[in-house]
Order: structure tokens, then C-alpha cells, then sequence
């Protein structure tokens, strides 16, 4: 029995330039909130930017940039919805904000099954979103796009550096190429450089603590014109 | 038509295979379509044609044998087995979501007997090959 | 081929009065931070308390709570690590900070493993401090500990409250008992009161952004004089 | 010595199926360990002995028949197929540690052709039930 999705992926990747995947191990850092200011960014600076959102259970992408839910449109596959001038894709688009609840291998499945029919076309960008955890999607990733590059956002927080530390570790340990740690929600001295240090990665840069992304979600320009998406914009390795 | 992308990803298969096997000829392969998809088989069939690479030689003479397999799925928590009809269980909605990513089942179907959406969908979910037959020039 | 660690989970837990599972769906919202407060409050009160961390690949409790990493005794079984009154379960005794990438089935066989060996007692209360996410963890706890209540933690943010709202429709349709939502990080006036009413929840009352948790991180007396503790001490549902 | 939980959970297993066949006396049962786990085979047929319910004639000669299965591996990303010997590739701490929670083997070992974590343990976990053999009264 041959998964005929396999052959696919990387024909269906290949008009893409560059794929980034915005992680970190740890929940509610800002992964996605960094992810959408990043496609954003992109998108602004006239590249032609995809943005993925891999945290199929849980997925944010769309209300933090406002875009609606429906069906794709589907001819000879899939067609990202197009948004403030970024493509997306999410889970979401297909059953709005019905939970699914997907055990380890359907998160395979449904990462495969979008992998293999999404025609993201020629992209200079595309920005892949992940979950929290080391778990199916974070090692799906590697197994099915390992030309990703990794930017890891992290926080001034114990907790969250000690999760973080444990994905620079597997990224190291395989070899994934690290663009560097962006230290998000910063409010002041951290241990960030410290971390960057520990496992010879650059620190990117600092996007502060910028309680005017709450009133922001949903409204790309909004989101545009926050500090945190100007302090982005200044350090984003694009 | 999305099942364009999905007979295509049969192709780049087929064609690896061919070329890993040093097939000179493919002559029949089995597709297997489940039901869970709700992919229709004749749409499928024009779609593997309509993307079969028309001025590859090896490819001239296949034959796809398609067949629908039933959806098996089982239950964590009871332990049933059943077979979900989508088309009567989820509404057209849920049964399109599907239709895209068989994963949303865990969305839009339940166990019949325990209503859990927790269930491994043993068989019927998407689109797999079986035997790939061919020949070889020797 | 029988599992016999499913037959044994029920006697594993049959000394223990409550389990609370602390959960949210969504991460970062402080479902740790809570589960270890709640857990401190409790064992304050003469409670005999048990905390496992389920957020296996990126567990947190014990950082949170100074609680050092370490083999548990074994005799009989495995004893939970006794810290600050309360008895922990976590994969960090065993690994520490080892990365430990773990699929889906490998987080239920983990899980699995360690109701069957662990050796509860007799407790008052026993808190589950779930992992992000709709996946394996989230249904193993409905499937393996059906008489689980749940503390539900949001927090006064749009995409947070998008995530919640799903852990809640899950756990509405399933029947588990939900014992109140619980606002987290709480600044002021927010839609938490609206997304109790729309499934019929009580909202148990809020705890206060409190910068302070940051430096009390991994010590339990400082964290019994946040801010925090207090407000959720007059809050819990003990 | 946490093999005794793990042999009481065999017995409540056992004990459970004997309830629900009816049976008057378990003969024998077919317990399948691991050997990912490191389980010593006497240690583990003492522990059974030990948890044995004493006074349950049902169990009075009941013969537990153990063998040690082979762990077998898959890696996702490479396909090799392989069985780790977890005292030679694991450190003392990561053996201990597989000891207790078999899936710490994705932090202690790794696939000998890649190098990745990332694989599934087919074969030689832990403890499994096979065959009980038992009579009724009838
Ligand atoms: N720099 C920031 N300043 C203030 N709030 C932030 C910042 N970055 C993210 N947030 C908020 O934190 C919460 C979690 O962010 P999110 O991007 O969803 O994290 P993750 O994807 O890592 O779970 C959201 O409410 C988001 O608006
Ligand atoms: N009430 C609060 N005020 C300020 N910071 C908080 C509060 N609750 C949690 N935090 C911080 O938020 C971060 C995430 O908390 P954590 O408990 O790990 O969340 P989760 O378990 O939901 O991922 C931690 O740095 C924690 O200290
Ligand atoms: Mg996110
Ligand atoms: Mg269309
Ligand atoms: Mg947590
Ligand atoms: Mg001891
Ligand atoms: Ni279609
Ligand atoms: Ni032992
Ligand atoms: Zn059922
Ligand atoms: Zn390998």
C-alpha cells in the first residue's frame, strides 16, 4: 500500500522560495500572533507570502487576521484563501470553529491530505505556524518539509524558556536550521541571550509586550500600525 | 475538483515507482478510493486520465483499477465498530469538510452507539495504491 | 491481547475523592500556573493533594514548583515526588529536561503507564494539568478518568476565548461536568461572562495579571504569597 | 520494584476476563513482556506470584506462562526497521527511565541509520496479555 500523497509534496512546495515555521514548544508565546505579523510583513514588502496554520486543533490564523471561514475554492486542488495579501490555509476554513478533536495519526492525515492538495503556486514565502508540544505536527514537519527554517519565539518567563530550550534541543539534535530566537512579549532583562547562547543561535531581536494587539485582532490594518508589528518589521529575517 | 490534486499525487507515485522498479511499461494499477471521501469513482477515473503525463510512453497503456472501500472505523471508549454513512450522518456541510480532509470526521461524525467523536477510522479514509504491475525492457 | 493497565487504572485511583482536571484547550492561558496553585491551596488547607502534569512533552509543573527532578521511589509501584504537601507526577522525574518528542499513541501509552503504576493513596484531591490542544491527552482523559471535573481557564483575549470556546463545546456534548470557568491574567473588563452564559457555566471568578508569579517561579512559599494565590484561594472550588 | 504494579494489573486483567467468561479456575495465561522495558523474567514471575489473590480458589493453580518479546522499531522519516538493545545505546538514567515509561525511548534512543527520535516501537513494548485458559462449572 503506497500513500500516494507522499510522491506529492514536494511538487506542490516546489514553487515555493523560502518556508518558515514560526515555533517554540510552548503555548500562547505568541507563535501565531508572530506567524500573522510576519506573513504580514512579508506581504507588505511585495512578497508573495503563504501562511499555514499548523495547529489544527487549535487553529487562531484566521481570527487574528480576520479572515473569513469557508470552503477554498477547488479546481486542480486547493487555492490558499487569500487575505490582506496573504495566502492561508487552516483547518479552520473548513469547519469554522466546530472543535476537532484529532488523535496523533489523523493529525498526520489531515497535514498530509492538505500538504498534498493545497497549490500554493510561487511563493518567495511561506510561514508555517506551529502547535505547542513535541509532538506528531512538530515531527511531521521535519519528516515532510525538512528545508524548513526555524525561527523560535520565546518570553521573558522560566517556564516558557525551559520549554523552549527542549525544542532548541531536537532542533539541534537533527540538524534543522535555526534562523534564530525571537524574544516576544519582552518587558525588560530576560534570559533570552543566555538561551541563544546555550545553543549557538542568534537572537533575532525583541517585539515588547503591546497590549494594543488585543483591541488589533481581526483587523490586519490595525494589527499593521501596532508596535509590535513595527518592532517586527525592523528584525524580521526576510 | 479537487480530486485533480489527489490523482495526481497517484500519478508522481506511480511514476516513482516506475522509475525505482525500472519499469519500462506500466501496465495496471490499483487505486483505492474510500468511501469516507465521498470521491465519485467515474469523476476520479477522468481526473487520473485527464493528469496521466500524455507523452510518457511507459504510462500509454495503463489501466487503473479503482475500487471504494468502505469506511471501518472503531471506537476508543465503547469499542464499536461501524460503518459511518456520510452522506445520511453529517450534514452537507460537514460531509464537503470531509470530503476536503477526511480527518473532519472526528468533527462531524459520532459513534453510533456511545455518540464519541474519539474513533480510529480503520479503513476507508482516502486514496492509497495497491499492486503497481508492469514490465521491464530486459 | 489484553492491556492489563486498563483494568487497573479504576483500584490506582479509588482512594482519591475529587479530580479536577484544569484545562482550557488553548496555551499559555496559565492552566499550569493555575493547576499548581489550586494544588497548593488545597494541601494549605489540610487537603491531601496529587498533581500530574499531562502536558508530557513540555511539562512545567515542576519548574513551577521547585520541585526537584529525580526517579520516584518505587515499591509496589511508583510514589508521587512529595513537594510542598503536594505529591507530583511528571515524565520531567524521569527525564528532566531530555526532550521527549512523543506521538500520539506514545502519549497514550505514557499516560496509560503511569495510571498504572503510580500510587495515588488516598487523597482528597487529585489535579490534572492538561496539555494544549484537542488531541490524544484531552480524549484519554475523558476515556481513562470519566469522573474528571473541569476547571476551564481562559483569559481576556479574542483568540483564547476562539480556543476555550472549543474545549467547552467538547466537553458540553460529552457531558463531562465542567465546574466553572475560571478568568486568568484578568485586566479589566472582558467577554468571559458571555462565553460562560453561552454554555450554561458558572464563571468562578477571575485572577489578576500579577507580575510577581514571574519571580516566585519555583518557590512555593513565594507563589502562596502572590497576588494570585490569593485570588484564586477565594475562588477554588474546594 | 514497580513490576509489582504492573503484575497487579495483570491479575486484575485476568481476574476481570474470569468474571466475565465465567470461569471456575484460570489454568494458564500467556503474559508477554517487553523487552524494551528491561523486566527481569524471574523478578516478574515472583511479583505475579506474590500479587496472586490468595484466598481466590479460582486462581489456586493457575500457571503464568511469561516470554520475553523482542523490541522492534520503525523509524518514520528513514523506514529502517530495527531492535535496540536499550542497555548498550541508552545511558544507566535513560534505561532506568524506559524502565518506568517505555515511550522515554524517544528520548534515550535513536534510529541507528538517521539518527531520529522519531519512530514507532512495533513490537516488545510492555506487558500484554495472550491466551488465558480456563474451566467452567457446568
Ligand atoms: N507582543 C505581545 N504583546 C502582548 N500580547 C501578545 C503579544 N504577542 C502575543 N500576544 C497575545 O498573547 C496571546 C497568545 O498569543 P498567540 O499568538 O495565540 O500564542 P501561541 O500561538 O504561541 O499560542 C494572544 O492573546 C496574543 O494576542
Ligand atoms: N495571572 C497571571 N499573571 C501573570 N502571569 C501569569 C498568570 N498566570 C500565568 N502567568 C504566566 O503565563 C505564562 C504561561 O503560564 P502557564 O501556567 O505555563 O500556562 P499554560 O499551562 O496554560 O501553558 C507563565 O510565564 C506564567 O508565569
Ligand atoms: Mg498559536
Ligand atoms: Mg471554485
Ligand atoms: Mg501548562
Ligand atoms: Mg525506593
Ligand atoms: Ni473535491
Ligand atoms: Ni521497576
Ligand atoms: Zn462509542
Ligand atoms: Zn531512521
Amino acid at each position: 500500500m503506497i500513500d500516494p500523497r507522499l510522491a506529492v509534496i514536494d511538487t506542490r512546495l516546489a514553487g515555493v522560495r523560502r518556508i518558515v515555521a514560526v515555533t517554540g514548544g510552548k503555548g500562547g508565546i505568541g507563535k501565531s500572533t508572530i506567524a500573522c505579523l510576519l506573513a504580514l510583513a512579508a506581504a507588505d514588502r511585495g512578497l508573495r507570502t503563504g501562511l499555514f496554520d499548523l495547529d489544527l486543533t487549535s487553529p487562531t490564523d484566521h481570527v487574528i487576521l480576520g479572515a473569513p471561514t469557508g470552503f477554498p475554492d477547488e479546481e486542480f486542488g486547493i487555492d490558499p484563501a487569500m487575505h490582506a495579501g496573504v495566502g492561508l490555509m487552516s483547518l479552520a476554513l473548513f469547519a469554522g470553529s466546530t472543535p476537532a478533536p484529532l488523535r496523533g495519526d489523523a493529525l498526520t492525515n489531515a497535514v498530509l491530505e492538505l500538504l498534498a492538495i493545497t497549490r500554493w503556486g510561487e511563493l518567495d514565502l511561506l510561514v508555517l505556524d506551529m502547535p505547542p508540544g513535541l509532538g506528531d505536527t512538530a515531527l511531521d514537519a521535519m519528516r515532510f518539509v525538512p528545508r524548513c527554517e526555524y525561527l523560535v519565539v520565546t518570553t521573558p518567563s522560566t517556564v516558557v524558556r525551559e520549554t523552549v530550550r527542549r525544542t532548541l534541543r531536537l532542533l539541534k539534535e537533527r540538524g534543522a536550521p535555526v534562523l534564530g530566537l525571537l524574544e516576544n512579549m519582552q518587558v525588560g532583562e530576560s534570559g533570552t541571550a543566555a538561551l541563544a547562547a546555550e545553543f549557538g543561535a542568534t537572537v533575532l531581536g525583541s517585539v515588547p509586550r503591546d497590549d494594543a494587539l488585543e483591541a488589533a485582532t481581526g483587523d490586519p490594518d490595525a494589527l499593521r500600525k501596532t508596535a509590535a508589528a513595527a518592532a517586527l518589521r525592523a528584525i524580521a529575517p526576510l | 475538483m479537487h480530486e485533480y490534486a489527489l490523482a495526481d499525487a497517484v500519478i508522481a507515485a506511480v511514476r516513482k515507482t516506475a522509475a525505482d522498479e525500472r519499469l519500462a511499461r506500466v501496465l495496471r494499477v490499483e487505486v483505492r478510493v474510500g468511501a469516507l471521501q465521498s470521491i465519485d469513482e467515474h469523476t476520479f477515473a477522468r481526473a487520473l486520465d485527464t493528469v496521466r503525463p500524455p507523452d510518457d510512453a511507459r504510462f500509454a497503456a495503463v489501466e487503473f483499477a479503482l475500487s471504494l472501500v468502505p469506511v471501518r472505523c472503531r471506537c476508543r471508549p465503547c469499542g464499536a465498530e461501524y460503518g459511518p454513512e456520510v452522506g445520511a450522518e453529517a450534514d452537507a456541510h460537514g460531509a464537503e469538510a470531509i470530503h476536503f480532509v477526511p480527518e473532519l470526521a472526528h468533527s462531524y461524525l459520532r459513534c453510533p452507539r456511545c455518540q464519541s467523536p474519539d474513533f480510529d477510522i480503520l479503513e476507508g479514509r482516502g486514496v492509497t495504491i495497491g499492486r503497481i504491475e508492469g514490465e521491464r525492457d530486459e
